[in-house]
């Protein structure tokens, strides 16, 4: 664990990433004590530009403030992030360790259901779930699970097989340890760090997907979102760059450092690099 | 400089910070003259890559040129500026490597590689001619029809195959000087053999110099002219093969003549014969698909086996790749299901155990893997991967701990090994550690799967030494499971030859390699590289076996 | 007969695949609050009863679902995709008649971001550890993360906005009409830049990663050192040995990324007012016309399958192994 | 190279691209001066005003058919097929003479019989609205070749303004009489009697009109044909006005925010004229059949919280004028004396204190729905606004997305709480207005009826006399006291009444001349000199 931790910390993009998550992550935690009145509030005057009129970042169409959105966006950004990748970790991670450890005709199923989920466009898929069951955070959030599980059952199943097929798996069976404790104390910990590298990243592109569907106004309406500010900017583009750019520098940010997070972590989490 | 072709004075090089040594080439001098083979060998880590690699200028970038010379053909390469080594390689100077598998561009016709070798070099060649030459090539490394190999694919050709295309590549120019660098060592026995052959009447026959890298005495014993002994970067001894091997002065050398196996007594096999295994038409065939749509293609592993194991008794699988040997001891500890057939251990049905019988007879016996890299944990302290046995079977934390530590001093280790982590040993110790997880049990029976294979010689000899000493403390029986005729010799009372999943010949060891009755033990028995000069060594000399 | 059989399997997964999409859109409709043939009908669901009976009788929505799913799975394989009475068109026509702008942009983007992504990734790996591959590095990394509809929007800021090079909107001009068809396509390749470059960034990002470890990985392998042992020149190895090599798992990633790029199209689209499924998706995402959506979702996964059963044969091209097995 | 040849190659390329690079348009002669051509946008399903009313069927529509009437922007009628008119004493009988030169475009005459047909036998058949006006008749009937007779079972004022093109076409008996009407072949190569007659029309790119030279009305039309260019991107639309390219845009075709920038330009003119028959008017709706919305202080303190201004300015940037009250300044018998709701969150507070809704520790009162209707980013962005404007009373306000299906039968079955609506008030309060008020017209399942359950038996009784009182003094009285009370009783939140820009080229006079604007038949349009 000290190892990973070191691996992780020795290197500058680890902690780039872990510097600019943690600007997200304060920005989500702090909104309401910066901004304590509502994002949609309608407070400056419509198509200020930023700095102008008092107006940090600008405002929108209707005179709200665009830094409000921002701060608050990052709270629904990073929710709905966290929120279905776990989500997704769950179906995905059970599906794979089944499919690994089971093997034969319950294997050789799931595998085919996982194969022809990836095939779907999935972007596609988010749209038609959110826009038939109608935008709200738990849609939004089911529709992100339903199209990321997938390369996360995969990998799961890989890991699972891979690790399940190495001598020391076999040698602790030989032992007499029970099944249950060869699968936690052995196969799992020695097949997860993938995952949750997966995992980290599979955060980041479900920002990106939750920001694609606000973007289509496939938001939840009651809640800022960057993906719906820069939705809302886009017709105005010609008069209110402001509306479009902060909120995508902020899902920029932020994706870039969970992906920074994300490989930092990879390379600490792999025993032959951490380890030599 | 006594007219040689390649000429190495103290050359040495340093190896990046953090290395285990500061230098990879310690004042390494040598010699190789047209029309003789030198062998350069030594262990692992020993730096003798290094040479070959320097010869060509073909270093890791992390490893620095300090000082000496590399002179061929009167020329300092040393110096040459790179595009004039990049003329020298391919032509004068050619090289083959290791592993075959890999050697070659996996999307490449065969023949457009060894013909690239042609052209890289001569521009006045019409593609005609290029074409005749490599069909010529084929045909003088010996691969089956050649005309139809220029166009096959690395994955088409088998592993030997592979390495006679290496061949004719590194001829294609006539080179004068041809570095090998572990040719054979990836290659089954018989292949090997095949190789060895080729290569020194190519050599005869061109007149060529040749540096042969090896870490194998015997393959020395059959092809060198002259050796080169290296030791961490060092020239530990150098002379005459006959010399060396016949009179070694260094301490070394003799150690590791001495560890090369197979040469004491061969074991006589014990009195009584009460069998604890017996195998009776055991059955396993593999459906392999490979890729999604891929045709399947099914591989018998073991086609009927019959086989039966005393108490007491150590018995060697031996076969070459492929032959199912593996899968044999993983059915027997039923890691793998048999299609069918049956396995009695003490007379228990061991494919219709229930769980707990399972559990109970996997106490009883146990297995200790090849690779000592993937068989530990790494997450798990090495004391606590032994320790989970005994506490699986319920002894107390503290008492498992206690069995652990005496355990690895038992094996060698000191106990303060218990709290490091697998990564933290090399490969000896930590066969070591597997050896101590599978007796920390106090089976009756121990599986060595390939346990020595991964091991250089020198280490080896101390494993093999280490388990026919637990094995004789501890009254085991043991199946031991290799590749290598030599080390079954060393250890097995008695000897099963096994091939395509079927068992060619089982015969008591000092039988076997007697009188083999069956032509492929036969030739197997052959192909063991240095196989003459030690039978030869053994009438002469004056039992220096490690055996007592 | 193997090669039957293969092409057999090929199939069968095929229309499991579109059976299963068909089922997904099947259930969602069921999912959907309300009545399924109000929910057909969009906007006419309550303002006309002819048109829910009519909608009623044509899916047997009166019918037990097993019925219900019948009639549906044999009107998909009719490519009969329903009705839109948003826009009063056969859905099949509507998404036919956008099918080729999205291929024009769908395609050049994925040749766009092979090219350019093995392109950079070689070069980058090529100067591993140098500035430049820093630089690509850092790029890739940036556009990786970069939302699609974002880049688009700056694109445009800079491109069309700012410096007034390239039009922001659109397939073609309106004036089109006039022109000669050389200068018709010089002009549908004009509006393609922003939105191909936009949709392909991505996927540029991700292959150039992926190529530049690829190339590190192929440039330590053993028979590169077997190629320099030959005394082939630099260049040489790389022409000859490397690229092809290196550039293997990006030509499975691209297969594998072909539903994400159809995905990311509909974004693209959106931005740069394509009239491509992806701006049909949109149009009726805004409009919640789901005989248009279930169409275009079973649609576009069609093509997903079409152009991963291209990439095959890419794949067949590049790498012995699998053409003659 | 011809384009097809280019998509031919396309084709060739494998890109099976000749679907998409849309039915390519053939080039299009380069019209002379006397020619228009206009944006349309989206492309109209069919031609035939009978068989569809929407808007783009409605613009190019009524070039090719004509009615009886049009309607100046006063909504008074003017001749268009019928030259002259009378209505008899007792407000039942409607006499209009035809004009008598006129042909169809196919050369056959025009005459009674054909509007006898249209409007009692085609338009009652396939036309919902004709079908409302004409069931009013008792008979329907030609007293000579141009002479027809309406006679109505009782009064009906604004019978008068059922005559307008898109709301009864006149279409040829000759060619429909006795054919399935919906599958005519004409649907798809109409004839009409207008100025212009359709030429081609290529699906996904233009639809060509040329001045009908056989037009009765002498001299016109002035332009000598018409192209509608079909465009569907926004911002082509709005470049193409630009570059000049296109001469006319009308409706939605300009995105709001553009249209101050365009109608800048020196080439171009812009009018929000001519949309006076439609005034539609955008209100929120309240059901008022929940509490605490059954109460009017309620609706009332929603009133005093809503800023009619700030929508108009910064969510329609313009294009619309905050509404006083059910009926559009714009349509008949409005009334601007009416009480004002003073924007004041201490007022609504005030009326919300009054009828007991108490905030909690959080400051709210009450929580309620709102269900967003999905017509485009102005209704969303409405209701983000609405939101925001009554939260300071302690309303919670959370909006919920729809798809069309879904929000259609959540309001025609009563089953929201608060949400946006449109409609077109068709220039009489009996037409377009009552509609929404009348305890009559509360019926479950029906979109644009009575959907917030208002009911209140003294605006029944005023809108139902108003609609068969003949005399407009009258008639303005009881519309007067109606939006009295409508007002005061606030059943809906009315917003703003919307204003659509038309703007076109500079140069052409004579373009808008009627309420109906750009749907009108532009006889009279033309360059200046």
């Amino acid at each position: 664990m000290k190892d990973v931790v070191k691996t992780f910390l020795g290197r500058p993009t680890g902690i780039a990433g872990l510097l600019l998550l943690a600007i997200s992550c304060l920005m989500a935690v702090s909104a309401p004590i910066l901004y304590p009145a509502s994002p949609w509030e309608m407070s400056g005057i419509p198509f200020s530009a930023p700095g102008e009129n008092g107006m940090l970042l600008g405002t929108d169409t209707l005179g709200r403030d665009i830094a409000s959105g921002v701060m608050h966006g990052a709270r629904v950004s990073l929710l709905i992030g966290i929120v279905s990748t776990l989500a997704a970790l769950f179906v995905g991670v059970l599906l794979g360790c089944v499919a690994g450890y089971a093997g034969g005709t319950v294997d050789t199923v799931i595998v085919r259901f996982t194969e022809i989920f990836q095939t779907i466009p999935s972007f596609v898929l988010a749209i038609l779930f959110v826009a038939i069951l109608s935008p709200s955070l738990g849609t939004i959030i089911v529709a992100i699970a339903l199209v990321s599980w997938p390369p996360l059952a995969r990998l799961a199943r890989a890991q699972v097989m891979s690790v399940t097929q190495r001598e020391f798996v076999q040698a602790a069976r030989c032992q007499g340890q029970s099944p249950l404790s060869v699968m936690f104390r052995h196969v799992l910990p020695n097949a997860i760090s993938p995952i949750i590298v997966t995992g980290s990243l599979t955060v980041a592109s479900a920002i990106l997907i939750e920001a694609a569907l606000s973007f289509m106004g496939l938001g939840d309406p009651n809640h800022m979102s960057w993906g719906y500010m820069i939705g809302a900017g886009r017709t105005v583009i010609r008069q209110a760059w402001w509306m479009s750019f902060f909120p995508g520098i902020a899902i920029l940010v932020t994706v870039v450092a969970i992906n920074l997070v994300g490989e930092a972590l990879n390379d600490a989490l792999n025993p032959r690099i951490s380890r030599s | 400089m006594s007219g040689g072709l390649l000429s190495i004075q103290s050359l040495s090089l340093a190896l990046p910070e953090g290395a285990d040594r500061k230098k990879a080439l310690d004042a390494v001098s040598l010699d190789v003259r047209p029309n003789e083979i030198v062998c350069l060998v030594g262990e692992s880590g020993s730096g003798k890559s290094m040479i070959a690699h320097a010869i060509l200028d073909l270093l890791p970038r992390k490893v620095r040129y300090l000082d000496g010379d590399i002179v061929f053909n009167g020329k300092k390469l040393t110096q040459a500026p790179a595009g004039e080594i990049r003329r020298l390689r391919g032509s004068d100077l050619a090289m083959i490597f290791q592993e075959p598998l890999t050697a070659l561009n996996p999307l490449r016709r065969v023949g457009e590689q060894v013909a690239e070798a042609i052209y890289t070099h001569r521009s006045d060649v019409s593609a005609k001619s290029i074409s005749q030459r490599v069909i010529e090539l084929f045909s003088q490394v010996g691969l089956p029809d050649p005309a139809a190999a220029v166009s096959a694919f690395p994955f088409q050709l088998s592993g030997g195959q592979r390495q006679r295309v290496m061949i004719a590549m590194a001829l294609a120019n006539d080179p004068a000087l041809l570095i090998a660098d572990e040719p054979t060592t990836a290659l089954d026995v018989t292949t090997q053999r095949q190789i060895l052959d080729l290569i020194r009447s190519l050599q005869a026959e061109r007149g060529m110099g040749v540096l042969f890298i090896t870490h194998d005495i015997g393959v020395v014993a059959d092809i060198a002219h002259r050796v080169v002994v290296l030791r961490h970067g060092k020239v530990v001894e150098q002379g005459t093969a006959s010399e060396i091997l016949n009179n070694p002065r260094d301490a070394y050398t003799r150690q590791l003549m001495d560890a090369v196996p197979g040469r004491g007594h061969v074991r006589a096999g014990g009195g009584k014969k009460t069998a604890l295994l017996q195998i009776s038409d055991l059955r396993k065939t593999f459906v392999v698909k490979q890729g999604l749509f891929a045709k399947y293609r099914r591989v018998d592993a073991a086609a009927g086996l019959e086989l039966s194991i005393s108490k007491g008794e150590t018995l060697a699988v031996v076969g070459e790749s492929g032959s199912g040997k593996s899968t044999l001891a993983r059915m027997i500890l039923r890691l793998i299901d048999a299609d069918s057939g049956q396995v009695l251990f003490n007379g228990e049905d061991v494919r219709g155990m229930g769980r707990v019988a399972l559990r109970e007879y996997r106490r009883r016996a146990q297995i200790v893997f090849q690779d000592p890299y993937a068989s530990l944990d790494p997450r798990l302290r090495v004391g606590d991967s032994i320790a989970r046995g005994p506490i699986a079977f319920g002894s107390s934390r503290r008492e498992a701990e206690a069995t652990a530590r005496k355990w690895l001093e038992r094996v060698g280790l000191d106990a303060s090994a218990f709290d490091r982590f697998p990564h933290e040993f090399s490969g000896g110790q930590r066969q070591r550690i597997c050896i101590a997880r599978a007796l920390a049990l106090d089976p009756e029976f121990l599986i060595a799967d390939e346990a020595v294979s991964a091991l250089d010689v020198s280490v080896q000899a101390q494993v093999l030494r280490l388990l026919s000493d637990l094995k004789a403390q501890m009254g085991l029986t043991m199946l031991f499971i290799t590749h290598d005729l030599r080390v079954a010799r060393e250890i097995a009372d008695r000897i099963v030859v096994m091939r395509n999943g079927c068992i060619v010949e089982d015969a008591p060891a000092e039988t076997l390699f007697s009188s083999p009755t069956e032509d492929y033990t036969r030739s197997l028995l052959a192909a063991v590289p240095g196989r003459k000069f030690f039978a030869d060594q053994d009438i002469t000399a004056t039992g220096t076996g490690i055996h007592a | 007969m193997e090669i039957l059989l293969r092409i057999g399997f090929r199939i069968a997964g095929i229309v499991l695949t579109i059976f299963l999409i068909a089922v997904i859109n099947f259930t969602l409709v069921n999912a959907a609050p309300g009545d399924p043939a109000a929910v057909m009908a969009g906007q006419s669901g309550a303002a006309d009863e002819t048109f829910l009976k009519q909608i009623r009788a044509e899916y047997g929505l009166d019918k037990p679902w097993p019925v219900q799913l019948g009639t549906y799975l044999l009107k998909v394989a009719q490519f009969d995709l329903g009705y839109s009475f948003r826009q009063r068109q056969e859905v099949s026509d509507l998404i036919l008649e956008r099918l080729g702008p999205t291929l024009v942009l769908t395609l050049s983007a994925f040749f766009l971001s092979l090219i350019g992504g093995v392109f950079f990734g070689a070069l980058a790996g090529r100067r591993h550890g140098k500035w430049s591959d820093v630089a690509i590095s850092m790029v890739a990394l940036l556009l990786y993360a970069t939302p699609v509809f974002w880049l688009g929007l700056m694109l445009v800021l800079v491109f069309s906005i700012q410096f007034e090079w390239l039009p922001a909107f659109g397939y073609v001009d309106i004036r089109a009409s006039g022109f000669s068809a050389w200068n018709y396509a010089l002009d549908v390749a004009r509006h393609l830049i922003l939105p191909a470059v936009t949709l392909s960034a991505i996927y540029m990002a991700v292959y150039t990663r992926l190529m530049r470890s690829s190339l590190i990985e192929v440039s330590q392998e053993d028979h590169v050192k077997t190629a320099r042992a030959k005394g082939v020149a630099e260049g040489a190895i790389l022409r000859r040995h490397m690229l092809r090599n290196a550039a293997l798992p990006v030509v499975t990633m691209a297969g594998m990324q072909v539903g994400a790029l159809i995905g990311g199209a509909v974004v693209v689209e959106t931005v740069f007012s394509w009239p491509g499924l992806g701006r049909l998706t949109f149009d009726a995402v805004t409009q919640r016309d789901y005989p248009v959506l279930l169409g275009l979702f079973l649609v576009m996964s069609i093509l997903v399958i079409a152009v991963n059963l291209l990439t095959d044969l890419i794949y067949r091209l590049v790498d012995p192994r699998i053409a003659t097995q | 190279m011809e384009r097809r040849d280019f998509n031919k190659m396309l084709l060739a390329c494998g890109a099976l691209a000749a679907f998409g690079v849309s039915p390519a348009p053939r080039a299009l002669a380069q019209h002379r001066d006397g020619g228009l051509t206009a944006i349309l946008q989206p492309e109209p399903p069919i031609l035939n005003l009978a068989l569809n009313q929407q808007t783009p069927t409605g613009v190019v529509g009524g070039k090719i058919f004509e009615s009886l009437l049009s309607y100046d922007f006063d909504l008074q009628p003017m001749p268009q097929l019928a030259e002259s008119w009378e209505i008899s004493e007792d407000g039942k009988t409607y006499t209009f003479r035809l004009v008598k030169n006129a042909k169809w475009h196919d050369g056959e005459p025009f005459t009674a019989a054909d509007v006898v047909f249209s409007c009692a036998n085609l338009l009652m058949e396939v036309h919902p609205r004709a079908r409302a006006n004409f069931d009013r008749c008792e008979s329907i009937k030609a007293r000579d070749d141009h002479t027809v007779v309406f006679t109505l079972k009782e009064p009906f004022a604004p019978f008068i303004l059922a005559f307008e093109a898109s709301s009864a076409p006149i279409l040829p008996k000759h060619l429909y009489e006795g054919q399935d009407y919906r599958n005519s072949p004409y649907n798809n190569k109409p004839v009409g009697t207008g100025p212009f007659k359709f030429s081609e029309w290529v699906r996904g790119s233009h639809i060509h009109l040329t001045a009908f030279p056989d037009y009765y009305q002498e001299g016109k039309p002035h332009l000598t044909e018409i192209y509608y260019r079909i465009v569907p991107d926004a911002a082509s639309r709005a470049v193409a006005m630009e570059t000049g390219e296109a001469q006319l845009a009308q409706w939605m075709d300009i995105e709001t925010f553009d249209v101050e920038r365009l109608a800048a330009l020196d080439h171009l003119t812009m009018t929000t004229k001519g949309y006076e028959l439609f005034s539609p008017v955008l209100w929120i709706e309240i059901n008022n059949r929940r509490e605490p919305m059954n109460d009017k202080r309620f609706r009332q303190a929603l009133m005093h919280l809503t800023d009619k201004k700030f929508v108009a300015e910064r969510i329609m940037f313009g294009l619309a004028k905050p509404a006083t009250g059910p009926i559009a300044s714009t349509t008949r018998f409005f009334e601007s004396d009416v009480k004002q709701y003073e924007l004041s969150v201490e007022k609504a507070t005030a009326l919300l204190d009054e009828i007991g809704l108490k905030p909690d520790s959080d400051g709210k009162r009450i929580t309620l729905r709102f269900a967003v209707a999905p017509y485009g980013e102005m209704w969303v962005r409405t209701a983000e606004y609405f939101r925001q404007a009554v939260a300071p009373a302690g309303i919670e306000v959370i909006l919920d997305s729809y798809d069309i299906g879904g929000w259609a039968s959540a309001i025609s079955n009563w089953d929201f709480d608060l949400t946006t609506n449109m409609l077109y008030q068709y220039g009489d309060p009996a037409l377009g207005v009552a509609r929404t008020y009348i305890s009559s017209n509360i019926r479950k399942g029906v979109m644009f009826s009575n959907t917030s359950g208002y009911s209140n038996p003294d605006i029944d009784r005023l809108f139902d006399e108003a609609a068969v009182e003949t005399s407009d003094a009258r008639r303005q009285e009881l519309y007067s006291e109606a939006q009295r009370i409508l007002v005061e009783d606030a059943p809906l939140l009315w917003l703003t009444e919307q204003r659509y820009p038309t703007i076109y080229d500079a140069r052409i006079e004579n373009l808008i001349t009627t309420s109906t604007g750009v749907n009108g038949n532009f006889a009279a349009a033309r360059y200046a000199e």
